[in-house]
């Protein structure tokens, strides 16, 4: 019984509708406004058409060259913690334990990190990997490797994959549990009955039916990973130089930094169009197949 | 008050659920929608209700036009299938609930509840949340609250189909009582034919979207005005034989041909299909007018009261139903026979060209 | 039982690991800076809750924590009730342009807050809000509403339709329904997109900061500022973060069932 | 292929100390020969999951042993009872053709793949699977989801037992016979125990040749359909078997007589003077309660003739008491009646369990 069709229910939707156009709309017609002028800061604006786009896309000029490095960055920073949390969120899944006291506990610690504002997840690490005062930083250093992600590139990068591992494999863990969860026991119990290998278990149920909710979890992480922004900027500030100066600091760099209004706005609406690619694919995703959490029967 | 469906349609995505259907129901009767499934039973139901608006047609309570009025300014009272309850409010909360809206003193409400928890037997239930019950004891409840309001139209939407086997018999024999005294229009949809036939009143019998035929239940059963309310009033499923009638003589797809008998004897020449109920198939040749078939048995399912014997003569499967527990092992050979006089002819276009008079025969 | 052989030793490390930075916050917190400079600890040898107190009694602390609170409970309290009836819009009726509109919102759900920190600076210091609660709250908007719709949809999509109609059918009138039949039965719903609506706002700072100046900042913008600060206050630092853990630590327990859903956005 | 023998076999999900009350299978004992069709009948709720479940392992019985072949499996895993099951729902996994499916139980045991495939072909065409074995098993219709279920534990030609858990409940009504006459044939081509579970009578008795029947945790009678329906050793039995079910009216019992309602009736056989204070009923079905005129035995009121067709039963009413009666055709009464019982169709009953009278 499908649902009936009735333009009522837009009455339901206007107030959220209007608020949602008031907070997204209208700034987003700002920024196509500025991206298609330039300004010299006195309120005078001169049409500049797609020139920044052009620029933009062209590697070649110093705006095109900081797009694609930082864009570089993301996409490299994004594959390296998809690589590490994703397999490492499925195995903690499976290491949960399934009843019991045991599992309310598991589910309250793996969540705390995800709880934390995220400029307190950076002083965290900003303190902790401080070779002085910090207990990561004390113990590399005191084995001999001259850690310190201040001043070393890599020990910047190492160090803001560590925090994000950190903060966020305890969400595809969690994600992968609630999958494991709406397995019916039924399917173990015949796959005990066909004498099936905890692998061949793994492989032929549990994967499978974990299926969708990776896929939400890979999407969740990309998108989230693509527009990271307040961790690096308070552990390492972009920097050393601009080796962690991810897209939307460049952008915040540009806008709020140099107030160069033009450059900003095509920067953030290119940034903004790969999201929205990634969004329609999360989208058709989600709602392919709806699964139905049956509230009067209990939590899914 | 009386509820009528003038010409309605409703087609859903390019699909016709119901098609140009007119029906009229009065005050005070009962009327079965019978049907296999998706033969459009739930959508007339939401249509005479009102949930759905039809897409051609109108609907008419007492003569007045309510085709597009909400639910709620009409007099109507729905049981679904899948025992809907209010899940937060107790029994006695769920079956006062349209009293509460009506704003009813506080005594009226407490009598009236009491008297429907009574009739289906909730009294020890009433402060219980409707989860912590059997599903039978939930149904029981979404009735007492279709019944308390006293709707002009009360519809229930195959009630019993979720319900286990002994308790759907439990619930079935009460239900004639639970109807008896209300004055509203029963509309009861169900693809049981006992059902149809216990509750008795009207029938309407529903083939894909369209009323194959409507009228007493019991007259229907008699004298099905064609080969498709045979079929939908049947259960088991009506058996069938294509007979050809050439001077006074009947032959069987079989080849061999046998006298005319019975109302064959009246009908003219030509092809038509003879038609008889599980129970109009007997076993053994017992009557000088059947006809017997020497047949192989399938299968015989039991319930205790009777045997259903599936039977195979010719290419074409049967069944026969007998009373006692009848253990025939699969592959047996088996004589069926079937008197003429207690079947149904249909002409070749399906309508009904002869059936057993009502009265006498074993029909 | 767990599934996988050694699961206790993994899950055991793994929390090990999540717990061990929150653990030096803490530690680091209840040490005074003498003790901080003078050479690293495993716990705080002389324990002091100097730099709680000093939070407390330090207007330019605390009230930190009172702008956040404010601007959150706001954004929160709006975002629920403009969800609610959208939520239930898209959960039981088809209409116009009804799947662009639900896609439309998701976008806005993941937007990267860096593109709006200008626009909203534009935008609210025009209409006179800046360096108000109200500014940030609407801002949050941005990604709370979309983000409540969802979840609320999720949970109201789980709640049989034939509910509904037997409530019209009994005369209910649309707001009783809503509120004393439907209501209750997604009071968890409602519980968990709440929950979530406070957290993601809780932990955004890039556009709390960029909106207020002094009258509205919020605390995470305080502990960024004095970040730059020459001669680094790190055990107020961590004092300051400590305290915005409580707010999740103690709703937590009562939705630690729904947290992968409020993640997943009601799909999971 | 194993006798299955259940010695003292209780469970209660409160542990073994429980009251026996609670418990969800109370103490029993039962012996299963090798090759049966057997049935566990009775309403939801009574238990018969429970005992199917301690069968396959999947329970582990709070006391009592279970023998396969007179060997002890009680603490046994499910793995290595060797046991099949066809579930509720379809089991099967989403991403492996039917084929993979029927094949997967073989693999686990590293069967050699020329054999595994010699194996699934015959299970195949036994199942009319044929045509369907390279197809992905998701997108199949539930009967045939429940059919590779099926499979998968027959491809074991050493399975023990084969144990069905109404595994009918989501197929289409006219789609349900077929099934059944497949199990049905199924079960005579292959010499392996059957045990279906199932709270519908008509699936109890044309699948199983001994019906288990249960009530609140207890098994009230154990005997083939005709044996279940002519003799029920319990009130509960007669009432559960049969539809409608057996009419039990309160009544004295003294030799050759019955009085019921201040009524004597005949009875073929003689029994015992019941003690003062046993609960003496009488059971007898409705097939074999005669209605007819006034004052020709026990009077009657009758309520209601419903026409079910190709039945009519009669709702009658003795003082407070029901009584139901099928009524042959043409016969219309109304109002003041009367019944005879044929007295060779009469049970007695004392304490609801069947007293045999002497000849």
């Amino acid at each position: 019984m499908d649902k009936p069709s009735d333009n009522k229910a837009w009455l339901l939707v206007l107030p959220a509708f209007l608020l949602v156009v008031f907070t997204a709309i209208i700034p987003m017609m700002t920024v196509v406004n500025y991206s298609v002028q330039d300004t010299f800061g006195n309120n005078q604006f001169f049409w500049n058409g797609v020139g920044w786009y052009k620029e933009l896309l062209d590697p070649s000029t110093e705006l095109g060259g900081r797009f694609y490095t930082s864009l570089g960055r993301n996409l490299i920073f994004s594959a390296i913690i998809l690589a590490i949390e994703i397999p490492l969120g499925i195995v903690v899944a499976l290491s949960m334990p399934r009843e019991g006291w045991s599992v309310a506990a598991c589910l309250v610690i793996m969540a705390l990190p995800l709880l934390i504002p995220w400029n307190v997840v950076g002083t965290i690490w900003q303190i902790f990997g401080r070779s002085d005062i910090g207990l990561l930083g004390a113990a590399l250093n005191g084995v001999g490797l001259n850690y310190n992600y201040v001043a070393n590139p890599l020990d910047a990068w190492a160090t803001i994959i560590v925090m994000d591992v950190w903060h966020w494999t305890s969400l595809v863990a969690l994600l992968c549990y609630a999958g494991l969860k709406s397995i019916p026991e039924a399917y173990y119990q015949a796959a005990r009955i066909d004498g099936a290998s905890r692998w061949a278990v793994f492989r032929a149920i549990q994967l499978p039916k974990m299926h969708r909710v990776l896929l939400i979890a890979v999407l969740l992480r990309f998108m989230d990973s693509f527009m990271i922004y307040t961790e690096p900027f308070v552990v390492t500030g972009g920097g050393p130089g601009n080796s962690t100066t991810f897209l939307s600091i460049e952008v915040v760099k540009i806008a709020l930094g140099q107030f160069d209004l033009g450059k900003a706005a095509a920067l953030s609406l290119v940034y903004n169009l790969v999201i929205l690619i990634v969004c329609w694919v999360f989208y058709t995703v989600m709602t392919g197949s709806r699964s139905r959490p049956h509230v009067l029967g209990g939590s899914s | 008050m009386s509820i009528t469906l003038a010409n309605v349609s409703r087609v859903v995505g390019g699909v016709a659920h119901i098609r140009n259907v007119s029906l009229e129901l009065e005050r005070r009767t009962l009327n079965v929608l019978l049907g296999p499934t998706l033969s459009g039973k739930t959508s007339m139901m939401r249509l005479l209700a009102g949930l759905d608006a039809p897409t051609e047609g109108r609907v008419l309570e007492n003569g007045q036009d309510v085709t597009g009025a909400h639910v709620r300014s009409r007099s109507v009272a729905m049981v679904y299938q899948q025992f809907i309850n209010y899940p937060t409010l107790t029994v006695f909360e769920n079956i006062a609930s349209p009293l509460r809206v009506q704003r009813r003193r506080k005594k009226e409400v407490e009598e009236r509840v009491r008297n429907a928890a009574r009739l289906l037997k909730l009294e020890p239930f009433l402060d219980r949340l409707p989860l912590e019950l059997s599903g039978g004891q939930q149904q029981r409840t979404a009735i007492a609250r279709a019944l308390v309001k006293d709707a002009d139209l009360v519809l229930l939407d195959e009630p019993l189909a979720n319900l286990d086997y002994k308790l759907r018999e439990e619930l079935r024999e009460e239900l004639p009582r639970v109807f008896e005294n209300s004055g509203a229009v029963f509309v009861y949809a169900t693809t049981e034919p006992s059902e149809a036939l216990l509750l008795g009143g009207n029938t309407a019998c529903l083939r894909m979207g369209e009323i194959v035929q409507f009228g007493r239940t019991i007259d229907i059963y008699n004298r099905p005005s064609s080969l498709y309310a045979a079929e939908v009033f049947s259960d088991p499923p009506i058996n069938r034989i294509a007979i050809t009638l050439a001077g006074g003589k009947v032959t069987f797809p079989c080849g061999d041909t046998r006298p005319a008998r019975g109302q064959l004897t009246q009908l003219a020449d030509g092809r038509y299909t003879l038609a008889f109920r599980a129970h109009q198939l007997t076993f053994g040749d017992n009557t000088d007018q059947s006809y017997p078939f020497c047949g192989k048995v399938l299968l015989s399912e039991i319930t205790g009261s009777e045997s259903y014997v599936h039977v195979v003569w010719a290419g074409t499967q049967w069944v026969s139903v007998a009373p006692g527990v009848h253990n025939l092992l699969p592959g047996m050979t088996l004589v069926v026979a079937v008197d003429p006089r207690e079947a149904f002819v249909f002409d070749e276009t399906g309508r009904l060209a002869a059936a057993p008079p009502p009265a006498s025969g074993r029909g | 039982m767990t599934l996988i052989p050694g699961g206790r030793m993994i899950l055991a490390w793994f929390l090990a690991f999540l717990l061990l930075p929150i653990y030096w916050l803490v530690n680091m917190s209840l040490k005074t800076n003498t003790e901080i400079v003078s050479g690293l600890t495993i716990w705080p040898h002389s324990p002091t809750l100097a730099n709680y107190i000093k939070i407390f009694t330090d207007s330019s602390w605390y009230s930190g924590y009172i702008n956040s609170l404010s601007y959150v409970l706001i954004n929160t309290v709006i975002s629920i009730s403009l969800a609610l009836p959208a939520a239930y819009a898209f959960s039981r009726y088809r209409f116009l342009g009804d799947k662009h509109l639900f896609f439309w919102l998701l976008t806005n759900r993941m937007a990267p807050p860096a593109v709006f920190a200008l626009p909203f600076f534009n935008l609210y210091s025009a209409i006179g809000l800046f360096d108000t609660p109200w500014a940030v709250a609407l801002a949050h908007c941005l990604f709370n509403i979309p983000l409540a719709i969802w979840i609320l949809e999720g949970f109201m999509s789980g709640v049989p339709r034939e509910i509904d109609e037997t409530a019209f059918l009994d005369g209910y009138s649309f707001p009783r329904f809503f509120l004393r039949i439907f209501l209750p039965l997604i009071a968890s719903g409602v519980g968990v997109a709440a929950f979530f609506c406070f957290m993601f706002s809780w932990v955004e700072l890039l556009l709390a900061r960029t909106l207020t100046t002094v009258n509205a900042k919020p605390i995470a913008a305080t502990m960024t500022r004095t970040v730059s600060a020459a001669g680094m206050d790190w055990g107020l630092l961590a004092a300051a973060g400590v305290l915005t853990l409580i707010p999740g630590a103690l709703v937590i327990w009562f939705v630690r069932n729904y947290i992968a859903r409020g993640f997943a956005l009601g799909r999971v | 292929m194993a006798r299955i023998d259940l010695v003292d076999i209780g469970h209660s999900y409160a542990g073994s100390d429980a009251p026996e009350v609670s418990h969800a299978v109370k103490p029993m004992s039962l012996t299963w020969r090798q090759g049966g069709a057997y049935a566990l009948l009775g309403p939801s709720g009574c238990g018969k999951t429970t005992l199917l479940n301690i069968i396959s392992g999947i329970v582990v019985p709070s006391r009592g042993r279970i023998l396969f072949n007179e060997r002890d499996v009680t603490s046994l895993s499910t793995q290595a009872r060797n046991i099949a099951q066809v579930f509720q729902f379809p089991v099967i996994y989403d991403t492996m053709t039917v084929a993979q499916n029927l094949a997967f139980p073989l693999k686990n045991r590293r069967v050699p793949p020329r054999e595994i495939e010699a194996r699934v072909g015959e299970i195949a065409e036994l199942l009319d699977l044929t045509d369907v074995l390279g197809r992905k098993a998701v997108g199949l219709t539930a009967d045939v989801k429940q059919k590779i279920s099926l499979g998968r534990g027959l491809v074991r030609s050493d399975v023990a037992a084969i144990l069905f858990d109404e595994p009918l409940t989501v197929i289409d009504p006219h789609l349900k016979w077929q099934l059944r006459s497949k199990l049905k044939a199924l079960h005579r081509a292959l010499d392996v125990t059957m045990i279906y579970v199932t709270h519908d009578q008509t699936e109890a008795m044309t699948f199983a040749d001994t019906v288990v029947v249960m009530h609140d945790g207890r098994i009230m009678q154990s005997g083939t359909p005709a044996e279940l329906f002519e003799r029920p050793e319990h009130t509960f039995v007669g009432h559960f078997i049969g539809s409608p079910g057996m009419n039990v009216l309160p009544a004295e019992i003294s030799g050759r007589e019955a009085r019921v309602a201040g009524h004597t009736i005949a009875m073929v056989k003689s029994y015992p003077t019941l003690a003062a204070n046993a609960r003496a009923e009488l059971g007898v079905r409705p097939e074999f309660v005669r209605l007819a005129a006034p004052g020709c035995g026990l009077p009657v009121h009758v309520e209601r003739i419903d026409n079910l067709g190709r039945v009519r039963i009669a709702r009658l009413r003795v003082g407070d008491l029901k009584l139901v009666a099928t009524v042959p055709r043409g016969l219309e009464l109304t109002g003041a009646a009367s019944v005879v019982f044929d007295p060779a169709r009469v049970h007695v009953y004392a304490e609801s369990r069947l007293v045999a009278g002497a000849d």
